[in-house]
């Protein structure tokens, strides 16, 4: 399955993209799984879901649990806890 | 009910009259959020608003959707900047039209609290002595959007 | 802290400018209040609005400093207008600014829930049939104002 | 004791005069007092303070209760129930 994958603020800057297409592995099932395999990527990708609980997650732009499902996603985002208004 | 999201200065005075004329509205609350500079070894000399574009829009549209359903509301509009900014600037606006004070009130309160916890924006302040830094989360926002209790106003993607 | 009785508009733009400028403000509200028309039998032409010169002012002073006393204002404004108006035309302006927020909106809504109870300003008015009225007061405006109970606002004279 | 009066909105409609300086009788001593000799002066002031409960009261331009004392009062005001905002 190809995804577009979106990072935002300090996830960004530690993983070193805003953005990127990817194929991701079929066995994937929950947006979860998906920063589960990403920590898995490279060092720099190690630190930015170092600790995935405070990592916030949108399926196509609406926000996610972690254990919601990907199936039909086309893009994810990961983002810090929304610091606006 | 309108959502900007935008780099320039926002008018109150010029977005009021935009809104309401030609309406018969008889109370308008606004909040208007201002970058501050704080003081001492946190002073900041900048902000950086970053933002999710396309999320940001539907968020806001939802949280605004959800605002009118629970108030009757003439009017509602929310500008919210983002860019670097620096200390008086402008950061976000607010206002809500209706024949009433009452909910005018409590749905301009109602879209802070919700858009400080659901539209994706984030905040890196520049200190004076040139560090930069991601601004925490407060828990106090998360408390505030409790207050609001159920229905959820923005639908959650669930397992 | 500041509060006018004038006959004249308002700018909510320049008042809010000249509040915070130079100031270290996060957080303004603003309330406005205008003349609504309504519909039907009960149309408004305009509206007159008396009040009691001396009072007035002492009424919106001591309803301001209650509210000093209870929200870290940085700042706060009460404008009144009197005199006849027309719907559409703005009747009272009420802005608050803090480092907050809660603050602000809190604020903003005691002084326009205590003004409306105890500033000296009468409502009359004109219907579209020619038909003079005295506005009555509501209720729900006494009901506004006891949410914030105790410690009373504006003391009251005692036997 | 000479005190000022004002009416306001219907009350001063009512009485035909929006101030006046009166000698009260000595007997009076509270709000409610001037009210009730207020009301036997003429059929316009009977009139104006037909609804004495719903006549609010004001003692040198602080909101006061028909029991509150007029002692040494300057100025009393009676007016409807405020409705500005």
């Amino acid at each position: 399955m190809t995804v577009t994958l979106r990072y935002f603020a300090w996830v960004r800057e530690r993983a070193g993209r805003a953005e990127e297409q990817v194929e991701l592995p079929a066995d994937l099932e929950t947006a979860a799984d998906v920063i589960g395999w990403l920590k898995g990527r490279s060092p720099e990708f190690g630190h930015a879901f170092e600790k995935p609980e405070i990592v916030r997650i949108a399926i196509d732009q609406q926000h996610a649990q972690p254990s919601a499902s990907i199936r039909g996603a086309r893009e994810i985002a990961f983002f810090p806890p929304v610091t606006g208004g | 009910m309108a959502a900007r999201i935008q780099e320039a200065d926002f008018d109150i005075a010029a977005e009021i009259r935009a809104l309401t004329s030609g309406q018969d509205v008889g109370a308008v609350a606004t909040f208007t959020g201002i970058v501050r500079a704080g003081a001492g070894e946190s002073r900041i000399a900048a902000m950086t608003l970053e933002h999710y574009p396309g999320m940001t829009e539907r968020a806001l549209a939802d949280v605004e959707a959800e605002a009118c359903r629970r108030w009757p509301l003439t009017a509602s509009l929310v500008i919210h900047r983002f860019g670097r900014l620096v200390p008086g600037d402008n950061i976000v606006l607010v206002i809500t039209a209706s024949a009433h004070r009452e909910a005018a009130f409590d749905a301009a309160r109602f879209l802070m609290d919700y858009l400080k916890t659901e539209a994706p924006f984030w905040k890196r302040e520049e200190r004076a002595s040139g560090e930069t830094t991601w601004v925490h989360a407060r828990p106090s926002d998360d408390q505030a959007r409790e207050r609001w209790a159920q229905p959820r106003a923005v639908p959650s993607r669930k397992p």
